[in-house]
C-alpha cells in the first residue's frame, strides 16, 4: 500500500547559472556537487535536484542563499521559491502507479530509480518528480494546482495521511 | 502523439511541449520597422520541412526540423 | 444540361424507372481554358465563387481545379455549424450577409442542403460571461442581427441534458443564442454548388492539383497542373488549409500557419439536443446530426501540420468539457474522429482580396470558422473576381491590413496563430 | 446440441432465456432458436446475428437497464453475465411488427441521397421535415442521465506491443518476452486464441483455446503484461497508441472503473490482427440465418450451438469448407456446398465431397424469406437456377486483413489480385504485420516450432467472391447497417459521385458503427466493376481511429466532475472561507468576490466593502497576480525588452507602473515593475496573464536576446500577495512592521507575525496603498494580521467586486476588459508613458501607418450616468438608439467616493469627445442610459492620497 504523506516544502532554493559558465567551477565554489541532466544528489545539508537546462534546486534548510550567491559571484543567481510548491512523499512499493495513471512518462522504466529527477505533466499539472528510493518517491506540485491534484488521486485509490 | 527528444530531459511526448514559431519568424529587437513586421507576418508555411521553435516545460528551448506531413522530426539542437 | 430538375414528383418518376435517367450531378470536365477566371479548390467557397460569377456576373468561361475530389478539403471536415454572432462589427456584416444567403440556399441550388437553423447557444458559466455574452448581444442587436439572451431556466428548458447544478465544474449561468444560426449538411453544400455552376456552364476538373503558376511578366496568366498548363484571366486561390502552400508557389508569404483541428462524431441514437451548444469560455462545441451521431470538438492541435491527423490529447480534453456540460453524453460511444487542416490567419479573420501578383487573388485564413461563410465567402469572391473591386462587406478583409495595423481581431490574442 | 439448459439468465426484449458461461449473448440468442434482433437503420429489414465479433453490422441491441442502459451494443461483442437485460431498438411498436417496415415498401422512393432531391421550400419547412426524420434516424435510445460508471486512464511503456491474441501474436509475445524484452500483449476478446476458437486443431496435443491458455501463462511467467478485453482503438504517431480495456461488460455494473483507457508509448509495434470475414452479395443477403461462414464455425465450435437445421454453405474459397463439418459433426444437415469456383480442389474439398454434396460454378441469386427468416435460397448452378431449402446459409466472400491500425499509422498497402484485397505494405513507423493478417494462413507455418494437428489440412488464401451484376431483382446489400445495396452504388456512380470518397459518403457506405468492416471491401469490388476499373484505382477510404467505438467517458477518464479541468486555489483559500467568501472563477483561479453579510446582495457587500476601504482601511488577496525575479548582471536588457516604459535611472528600493507589448505593439500585459537590488528585478502582471507572461520572458532570454546573463525564476506561486489599501493602511502597516513604510512606489523588507514580508508601495484603489508578499507556506499568520488590525481600524476584508469599483473610480485599465487585446497604448492614454528610445518589444508594430495616427481609433474615456442610474456593463455607446454602436462599455462600477454610476469604456475617437453625452444601450438588458463622456478617471486625479 503506497501512502501520500502531504505538506509544505519548507526551504527550496533555485539556483539558476548563466548560459556557458563552467558548472564544475560553480559546484567547486558553491561547495557541492551540481547534478547532471534528470539527477539529484542528496547531501547530508539537504538534495540537489536538476530541474532544468541551467537550473538546480537546493532543497532543504542546510543551504543558505546569500551564502551561495555570494559564492557564484556573476555566475549565476540564488532565488528562494519554498512558498510555491507542495511536498507530496509518496511512501510504498507501489508508487510508480500514481505516476502511470495520472502522468505520461515511463516510471516503470528499470532507470527510473533512485536519483533520478523528471519535470513533467501529472494530472494537467507541471510537477517535479525525485525518486528518493524503491520505496519513497517525492512529488513536489504547484501549491495552487494541489488541491486539484490530490482530490483526483484520492479519487483514484491513493491513501492521503498527513506528513 | 509525438514523441519529442527535449535536448535536456530525453524523448517526452508531445503534450509537455509547446510551439512558439518557425526560426525565420523571429523578430529581432533591432529589425527595421519593415523588416519587423514582414517577418511578423508572413509565414513561409511550407507543406514539408521547416524550422520551428519549441520549448518544453523543463525550460528548455529547443529548434526542430520537421516534416509537416508526416510529423517526422529529422533534426533537434537547444536553443 | 443537368440532372434534371429535383422535386418529390422526381423521385417518384425515378422509383418507377429504377432511378435510372439520372445523370451526373457535374461533368466530368476536362482541362480548356482559356478561361475567364480560374478558381483554384473544389472546396464549397471556390465551387459557390464559381457559382455566383456564372450566375450574378454572366462569367461563363469559368474552371475550378480541385487537386482531389470535390469538397474532399475542410467541407468535408467540419463540424457543420452555421452562425453570425461574432462580436466585431466587420466579422458581423461578412457572416451575417452568408447567414442570409444559406436561408434560401437549397432553393436556389435546386439541391437540399439541409440547412436548420436550429440555435445557436452559447452558455455562460459566470456572472463574467454573461457580461460578455450581454456584450455580444448587444452588439449584434445594435447591427440588425438576431440574439436573444436566456436566463438559467430558459437554457434548462431548450437542452434538457445540460448539467444546471450549482456545483457543477463550469455551471451554467444562462446563454446567448441566435435562433437564425444551426447546422447544414456539409458534403451536401459542395455538391449542391457543384451541381449549379455545372449547369450554368462552369468546369468543374477534379484530380488536378496546382504545380505553379504561368507569368508574364509581373502578372500571373493561369496555372500549371498535373493535367497540363490552363490560362485564365483573373486566377483565384481558394484552398484553405493550403492557402501556404499554394501562395508559395508563387513565391508569396502570407500572414496564415497550417494547423490541424479534430471533431469527433459517436454512434446515432434518437434525438438528445436539439440545439448547437458551444461555450463562452471553454472552447468546446456539439450537437446532434440529422442522423443521430452526436458531432462536436474543441481546441486545434496548436502547431504546424498538413498531416490531417491530430494527437488524442485534443480529443480527451473537449470530451471531458463536453461531458462535463452534458453528463449523459458520457455513455455515448464515439465511432469516428478525423481532422482538417486550418488556415489560422494572424489575425483570427478571413484574408479575401488582391494577391501582390497582377491577376492573382486569393480567399482563406478562414481559421476553423469557414463552413458557415461557404455562400457569402463565394459570393464576395466573385463580385471582386467579376469586377476588380472589393465588395464593401470583404473590402476590410484585404491582404494588406496587416502591415498597415488595421487587424480584425475577435478573440484579441494577437498575431500568434496557437493563440487563438 | 447443448446438452444441458442454460446456467446463465438473461432476458430479451422482456422474455427470459438462459445461456452458458461464455456465450455471447448471440450465441445463447441463436441456442434459444431466437432468429429475429434487430431493425436495420433505414428500411427496417429484419435482422439476426450475421458476424461473431466486433464486426457485426446488424445485430445490435440495448444491453442494460436505467442509468447503465448502453445503446448500440453488437450482440456477438457483449458476454453473458447472470441478469443481463437486452432489449432490440429502432422497431416500433414491437420487433416483430415494426411500422418503420413500411419503408421497405417504399424502398424505391429512397434510394440513397433522395433526401438532397427533396424537402425544398425555407428552413421552416425543412425543419418539419426533419423533425421525423430525426424521429425515425438513430439507432438506440440515448441515455438521459448522468453516467454511472467511472473510466481511468493508466499509461504504459515497452518495448514490443503486440496488438491481438490469436496464435500468431502469442508466439510473438512469448518470443519477445523471453528474450527480455519488455512485453503488452492486447487482445479484444474476452478469451485468448484469436481463430483458433473457431477451428478443431490440435497444437502441442492440447485443443486451440487451452493452448492459447497455456501460452498466456507462459507470456506472463516470462515477464510479459496480457490485457484481455482490450482492444487497440487508435494508433497515432510515434507509436503511441490508445487501448480500451473492459472491466465490466455493456450494461454490467461493477465496482472499480468500467474502463480503463491505456495510453501506451512502444519502441516496436507488432500488429498480428488477423482477418475479418467478407460477404457474399446475393438479394436479401441480410435475411436472419444468412450469416458468415466463419460465425456459424465459431457458434458450433466455441459456444456448442447449432446456427439452425438444414445449412447451405456458399463460398469462394476454402476456409467455409471447415464450417460444413462443425455444423455436420453438431447434427446439422448439411443441404450443399455451393463454390463460386469452376473447379475446387484440395484436400479440404476432396474430404467435404466425401460427406456432402459440393456444387462448383454455384452462387446463391436470392435468399427466401419467411416470418422475417430464411427459408431457402434459389442458386445459380453451372448456369442452372436452383433451390434449396435451409434455415441457415453460411456465407464466406473471402475475407480482408485487418490493416486499420496500419494505415492509421500512415502504413502503405500491397494490392493481391488473387486475394482480391490489399496486403500491408511497409509500415511507416518501424510497425510490422504479422499473420493472417500479413496474407500467412496456415497454422503450421504461423506457428513453426509447434507440433500442429488440423484435420482438414492447411489453411490457404482466401479468394474473393463473385461480383453482382444485378442477376435477379431485389436488393442485393454491400452495408448491411446503413442498408446501403449495389443499386445505392450503381445510383452514386450514375450521378456522378463516382470517387469512392464521394459514393461513400453520398450512400453512407461504411460510416455505420462497423465503419464498414464487413462491407467496405465487397463495396469497393462493386464500385471498381461499375467504373471497369482494376479494384486499386478505384481508391480506398481512410482508416480513422478508433478501430471500433469507444465509449466517450473512457476518452474523458478522471478528468470528470470536479475535476473536468484543474481549478487552482489561493494559499488562503481556507482563511477567506472562514471569513465568509463568495468565490467566483477567474481564469482558472477561484477567487474571493465579496464577503457578504447577512440579508445583502453582491452588490450591497462590495459597495460597503469598496467604501470601507476609502474611508478606513481594506485588505484584499492578490496572490494570483503573475510574479517574476529577474537577476543577473544583464538583467537590465531583459527587463528593458519585455517592458515598454523606461527603467534605466529606477533607483533601487523603487518601482514603477509599467506595460508590456506584443509583437504587434498592442498591449499584452500591465503591472508594476520594482528594482530590489542594482541587478535584481521583480515584475508583477495580470492574473489572467501569468502564464503568457512567464512564457514570454524565457522566449525573450533564450531565443530573442541569446541567453543573456540573467535568470528568470517566476515567484508568482512562491509570494503570497495581501494589498491593504486606505487612509489608514500606512500607519496600520507601519505598526505591524515595527518600522516606517515607504513612501508611495518604494519598497521595504520586514516581518509582520514573525514571518518575513516584503512591502511594496503600490495603488490600484486610488488609495494609499501596499502590497505585502509573504512566501505561500507562512501567509496565514501574516493575512490573520493584516485583517485583525484592519478591522480594529474600522475596516476589513474585501473582494474583487470592490476592488473593481475602486480600480474603476481611479481609471485603472483591467486586461481581457479595456486593454482587450486590440488596444494599443496610445488607446488606453499611455503612449506617453513609453519609452522614447524604443528598443522594447513591439515598437516595430507601433510604427504601422493605422496605428501611427490614432483616427477612427477607440480610445479609453470615463463615463458618467447623467441621472444616476446604474449603466450596463458591455452596453453599446451610441448618439442614439438604432445606430451603429461607436464603442461600448468596458466596465461599469457605482460611485464609492460619492453618488451616482460611472463606467471605463472605449469610444472611437474618444479623447476628442469629452463633452458629449451619448447612450450607453444595451438592447439584451432592455437598459438605456445616457452617459456624459469624460477623462478615465473620477476619483483624486492628482493623486494627492498617494502621499502621507
Amino acid at each position: 500500500m503506497t501512502e501520500m504523506l502531504v505538506g509544505p516544502v519548507g526551504a527550496l532554493l533555485s539556483l539558476d547559472l548563466w548560459h556557458g559558465t563552467d558548472d564544475a567551477a560553480a559546484a567547486l565554489a558553491a561547495g557541492f556537487a551540481l547534478p547532471a541532466a534528470g539527477r539529484a544528489e542528496t547531501l547530508p545539508t539537504g538534495s540537489v535536484l536538476r530541474v532544468g537546462p541551467r537550473r538546480w534546486w537546493l532543497l532543504g534548510a542546510g543551504f543558505s542563499g546569500d551564502a551561495i550567491a555570494q559564492a557564484l559571484g556573476d555566475s549565476g543567481t540564488v532565488t528562494t521559491i519554498a512558498g510555491g510548491w507542495v511536498r507530496v512523499q509518496l511512501v510504498g512499493s507501489t508508487w510508480r502507479g500514481l505516476l502511470m495513471d495520472c502522468g505520461l512518462i515511463d516510471a516503470e522504466s528499470p532507470d527510473f530509480g533512485p536519483g533520478t529527477v523528471a519535470v513533467t505533466l501529472l494530472s494537467h499539472a507541471r510537477c517535479v518528480v525525485h525518486v528518493r528510493d524503491a520505496m519513497r518517491c517525492d512529488l513536489f506540485v504547484p501549491a495552487s494546482y494541489a488541491e486539484h491534484c490530490l482530490a483526483q488521486w484520492r479519487d483514484l485509490g491513493w491513501q492521503q495521511v498527513a506528513a | 502523439m509525438l514523441l519529442i527528444p527535449c535536448p535536456h530531459c530525453g524523448p517526452r511526448n508531445q503534450e509537455e511541449f509547446a510551439y512558439e514559431r518557425t526560426l525565420d519568424s523571429v523578430v529581432r529587437l533591432d529589425d527595421a520597422p519593415d523588416a519587423a513586421v514582414t517577418a511578423l507576418y508572413t509565414r513561409a508555411n511550407l507543406r514539408g520541412t521547416d524550422h520551428e521553435i519549441w520549448s518544453h516545460l523543463c525550460g528548455q528551448w529547443l529548434r526542430l526540423t520537421r516534416d509537416r506531413m508526416s510529423h517526422a522530426i529529422s533534426a533537434v539542437e537547444p536553443l | 444540361m443537368g440532372a434534371g430538375r429535383y422535386s418529390a414528383l422526381s423521385l417518384l418518376r425515378g422509383a418507377i424507372t429504377g432511378h435510372r435517367h439520372w445523370g451526373r450531378a457535374w461533368r466530368a470536365a476536362e482541362p480548356g481554358g482559356p478561361y475567364d477566371v480560374i478558381v483554384i479548390g473544389g472546396g464549397g467557397h471556390g465551387l459557390a465563387t464559381a457559382y455566383y460569377l456564372a450566375k450574378e456576373h454572366g462569367v461563363r468561361r469559368v474552371a475550378v481545379v480541385e487537386k482531389g475530389y470535390i469538397g474532399g478539403g475542410n467541407t468535408g471536415r467540419n463540424t457543420t455549424i452555421v452562425r453570425s454572432n461574432y462580436r466585431q462589427p466587420q466579422l458581423q456584416r461578412l457572416l451575417d450577409y452568408s447567414l442570409k444567403l444559406w436561408h434560401g440556399l437549397s432553393d436556389d441550388l435546386n439541391y437540399n442542403v439541409m440547412f436548420s437553423p436550429r440555435g445557436a447557444l452559447f452558455l455562460g458559466h459566470s456572472d463574467a460571461d454573461m457580461v460578455k455574452l450581454a456584450e455580444r448581444g448587444d452588439a449584434l442587436i445594435a447591427m440588425g442581427i438576431d440574439a436573444e439572451l436566456m436566463d438559467r431556466d430558459a437554457v434548462a428548458r431548450l437542452v434538457p441534458l445540460l448539467d444546471m447544478g450549482r456545483d457543477a465544474r463550469w455551471p451554467i449561468e444562462g446563454g446567448l443564442i441566435q435562433r437564425r444560426g444551426g447546422t447544414a449538411r456539409h458534403d451536401a453544400v459542395a455538391w449542391g454548388f457543384a451541381r449549379a455552376a455545372d449547369s450554368l456552364g462552369v468546369d468543374i476538373i477534379e484530380n488536378c492539383e496546382v504545380t505553379g503558376f504561368l507569368r508574364d511578366g509581373g502578372r500571373v496568366t493561369g496555372v500549371r497542373t498535373t493535367r497540363g498548363d490552363i490560362a485564365a484571366g483573373r486566377t483565384a486561390i481558394c484552398v484553405a488549409g493550403n492557402s501556404g502552400h499554394v501562395a508559395g508557389l508563387a513565391g508569396i508569404k502570407l500572414p496564415i500557419e497550417s494547423h490541424t483541428l479534430q471533431a469527433w462524431v459517436t454512434e446515432p441514437v434518437k434525438p438528445m439536443i436539439d440545439t448547437v451548444v458551444m461555450s463562452q469560455t471553454l472552447h468546446c462545441y456539439f450537437s446532434q446530426s440529422d442522423k443521430g451521431g452526436m458531432v462536436g470538438g474543441g481546441d486545434p492541435d496548436f502547431f504546424p501540420s498538413y498531416a490531417q491527423r491530430g494527437a488524442p490529447m485534443r480529443l480527451e480534453d473537449s470530451i471531458a468539457q463536453s461531458i462535463a456540460l452534458a453528463p449523459a453524453l458520457s455513455r455515448l460511444r464515439m465511432v469516428r474522429s478525423w481532422a482538417g487542416v486550418t488556415d489560422m490567419s494572424f489575425d483570427g479573420s478571413p484574408i479575401i482580396g488582391e494577391m501582390p501578383l497582377d491577376g492573382l487573388y486569393i480567399n482563406g485564413g478562414w481559421c476553423y470558422g469557414g463552413f458557415k461563410a461557404t455562400p457569402g465567402s463565394g459570393r464576395l469572391y466573385a463580385h471582386l473576381l467579376a469586377t476588380g473591386e472589393s465588395h464593401p462587406i470583404a473590402a476590410p478583409f484585404d491582404l494588406a491590413r496587416f502591415a498597415q495595423g488595421r487587424t480584425i481581431d475577435e478573440t484579441g490574442s494577437g498575431p500568434m496563430p496557437q493563440s487563438r | 446440441m447443448r446438452e444441458h439448459a442454460g446456467t446463465v439468465p438473461f432476458t430479451f426484449d422482456g422474455k427470459a432465456y438462459a445461456g452458458h458461461p461464455g456465450d455471447t449473448l448471440a450465441a445463447a440468442l441463436v441456442a434459444a432458436g431466437v432468429k429475429l434482433v434487430a431493425r436495420s437503420f433505414k428500411l427496417h429489414r429484419p435482422r439476426g446475428i450475421m458476424a461473431a465479433g466486433v464486426e457485426e453490422a446488424s445485430a445490435l441491441v440495448t444491453v442494460g437497464y436505467g442509468a447503465h442502459a448502453e445503446p448500440n451494443v453488437r450482440a456477438t461483442d457483449v458476454f453473458l453475465y447472470p441478469g443481463l437485460v437486452a432489449t432490440s431498438q429502432n422497431a416500433w411498436p414491437s420487433l416483430r411488427h415494426d411500422i418503420g417496415a413500411v419503408n421497405s415498401l417504399a424502398a424505391s422512393l429512397i434510394p440513397a441521397g433522395f433526401y438532397y432531391k427533396t424537402f425544398f421550400g425555407p428552413p421552416s419547412r425543412w425543419m418539419i421535415y426533419e423533425h421525423f426524420i430525426r424521429k425515425a434516424a438513430g439507432l438506440g435510445q440515448p441515455p438521459r442521465v448522468a453516467d454511472p460508471d467511472h473510466y481511468a486512464h493508466r499509461s504504459a511503456f515497452c518495448d514490443v506491443l503486440v496488438v491481438g491474441g490469436g496464435p500468431a501474436g502469442l508466439a510473438a509475445a512469448l518470443h519477445a518476452a523471453e528474450a527480455g524484452k519488455r512485453v503488452i500483449l492486447i487482445e479484444q476478446d474476452i478469451a485468448p486464441g484469436g481463430s483458433l476458437l473457431r477451428e478443431a486443431v490440435t497444437i502441442d496435443g492440447a485443443p486451440g483455446d487451452q493452448w492459447a491458455q497455456t501460452m498466456v501463462a507462459r507470456i506472463r511467467a516470462a515477464g510479459g503484461r496480457v490485457l484481455l478485453r482490450t482492444t487497440a482503438a487508435g494508433y497515432w504517431d510515434d507509436n503511441f497508441l490508445f487501448a480500451v480495456e473492459r472491466r465490466v461488460e455493456p450494461g454490467q455494473p461493477g465496482q472499480g472503473p468500467a474502463q480503463v483507457l491505456w495510453k501506451l508509448r512502444c519502441a516496436e509495434v507488432v500488429l498480428a490482427t488477423g482477418t475479418i470475414e467478407r460477404p457474399l452479395v446475393f438479394v436479401n443477403n441480410d435475411l436472419p440465418g444468412v450469416m458468415l461462414a466463419g460465425a456459424a464455425r465459431a457458434l458450433a465450435l466455441r459456444h456448442g450451438v447449432a446456427p439452425g437445421r438444414r445449412a447451405v454453405i456458399a463460398t469462394s474459397h476454402d476456409d467455409a469448407y471447415r464450417t460444413a463439418f462443425a455444423l455436420a459433426d453438431l447434427g446439422v444437415e448439411i443441404v450443399a456446398i455451393l463454390d463460386s469456383r469452376t473447379a475446387p480442389a484440395g484436400p479440404v474439398i476432396d474430404a467435404a465431397r466425401a460427406r456432402f454434396a459440393v456444387f462448383a460454378d454455384a452462387r446463391p441469386l436470392r435468399a427466401i424469406r419467411s416470418r422475417n427468416a430464411l427459408a431457402g435460397l434459389d442458386a445459380l448452378v453451372a448456369g442452372v437456377r436452383q433451390r434449396f431449402d435451409a434455415d441457415c446459409l453460411a456465407m464466406s466472400g473471402g475475407a480482408s486483413p485487418v490493416l486499420h491500425l496500419h494505415r492509421q499509422a500512415g502504413g502503405a498497402l500491397a494490392y493481391d489480385a488473387a486475394r482480391g484485397g490489399f496486403l500491408p505494405g511497409a509500415g511507416r513507423q518501424g510497425n510490422t504485420t504479422i499473420g493472417a493478417a500479413a496474407g500467412i494462413h496456415a497454422l503450421a507455418s504461423i506457428l513453426d516450432q509447434a507440433d500442429v494437428v488440423d484435420p482438414l489440412g492447411a489453411a490457404t488464401a482466401p479468394a474473393p467472391g463473385p461480383i453482382w451484376r444485378d442477376d435477379v431483382p431485389g436488393k442485393a446489400f454491400v452495408d448491411f447497417q446503413n442498408d446501403v445495396t449495389t443499386g445505392d452504388l450503381a445510383l452514386a456512380q450514375r450521378e456522378g459521385y463516382t470517387s469512392v470518397e464521394h459514393t461513400k459518403r453520398y450512400t453512407t457506405l461504411g460510416m455505420g458503427t462497423d465503419q464498414g468492416k464487413t462491407g467496405a471491401m465487397v463495396a469497393l469490388a462493386q464500385i471498381a466493376d461499375l467504373r471497369g476499373v482494376a479494384l486499386p484505382e478505384a481508391g480506398l477510404t481512410t482508416f480513422r481511429p478508433p478501430y471500433t467505438p469507444v465509449t466517450m467517458g473512457a476518452f474523458a477518464g478522471p478528468a470528470r466532475g470536479d475535476h473536468a479541468a484543474p481549478i487552482r486555489r489561493l494559499p488562503l483559500a481556507a482563511a477567506h472561507d472562514a471569513l465568509g467568501a463568495l468565490w467566483v472563477p477567474a481564469g482558472a483561479w477561484m477567487r474571493p468576490r465579496a464577503y457578504p453579510e447577512a440579508g445583502e446582495s453582491i452588490g450591497q457587500a462590495s459597495l460597503r466593502e469598496a467604501r470601507m476601504v476609502r474611508a478606513s482601511v481594506g485588505v484584499v488577496d492578490v496572490s494570483s497576480l503573475g510574479k517574476f525575479e529577474i537577476a543577473g548582471p544583464d538583467a537590465l536588457a531583459l527587463v528593458a525588452a519585455v517592458c515598454a516604459t523606461p527603467m534605466a535611472k529606477l533607483a533601487v528600493g523603487r518601482g514603477r507602473y509599467t506595460v508590456m507589448l506584443r509583437e504587434d505593439g498592442m498591449v499584452m500585459d500591465d503591472g508594476t515593475l520594482w528594482r530590489l537590488a542594482e541587478d535584481r528585478w521583480l515584475i508583477t502582471s495580470s492574473s489572467g496573464g501569468a502564464a503568457r507572461m512567464s512564457r514570454h520572458m524565457t522566449y525573450v532570454a533564450d531565443v530573442l536576446l541569446g541567453h543573456p546573463r540573467a535568470a528568470v525564476v517566476d515567484v508568482g506561486e512562491h509570494w503570497a500577495g495581501l494589498a491593504i489599501a486606505g487612509p489608514r493602511s500606512a500607519a496600520l502597516l507601519a505598526d505591524l512592521i515595527g518600522a516606517p513604510v515607504p513612501s508611495h512606489m518604494g519598497l521595504c523588507h520586514g516581518t509582520i507575525a514573525g514571518a518575513p514580508v516584503r512591502v511594496l508601495a503600490a495603488s490600484y484603489s486610488g488609495e494609499r496603498a501596499f502590497e505585502v508578499h509573504v512566501p505561500g507556506h507562512l501567509a496565514h499568520a501574516v493575512f490573520a494580521a493584516l485583517v485583525d488590525a484592519a478591522q480594529a481600524a474600522g475596516g476589513g476584508v474585501y473582494g474583487l467586486d470592490a476592488m473593481d469599483h475602486l480600480r474603476v473610480e481611479k481609471g485603472h485599465v483591467v486586461i481581457g476588459a479595456e486593454a482587450d487585446g486590440r488596444a494599443s497604448p496610445a488607446d488606453l492614454g499611455m503612449g506617453g508613458m513609453l519609452r522614447k528610445a524604443g528598443g522594447f518589444i513591439g515598437w516595430q508594430g507601433l510604427t504601422r501607418p493605422a496605428l501611427a495616427d490614432q483616427a477612427g481609433r477607440r480610445q479609453l474615456v470615463g463615463l458618467t450616468s447623467i441621472d444616476g442610474a446604474g449603466i450596463c456593463e458591455g452596453a453599446m455607446l451610441v448618439v442614439q438608439q438604432g445606430e451603429e454602436p461607436a464603442g461600448h462599455v468596458t466596465t461599469a462600477a457605482p460611485r464609492v467616493a460619492g453618488q451616482g454610476a460611472i463606467a471605463l469604456g472605449l469610444l472611437t475617437d474618444g479623447a476628442a469627445r469629452h463633452g458629449e453625452v451619448l447612450l450607453a444601450w444595451s438592447p439584451t438588458r432592455h437598459s438605456m442610459v445616457q452617459v456624459r463622456v469624460g477623462p478615465a478617471v473620477f476619483h483624486d486625479p492628482e493623486g494627492a492620497l498617494y502621499h502621507d
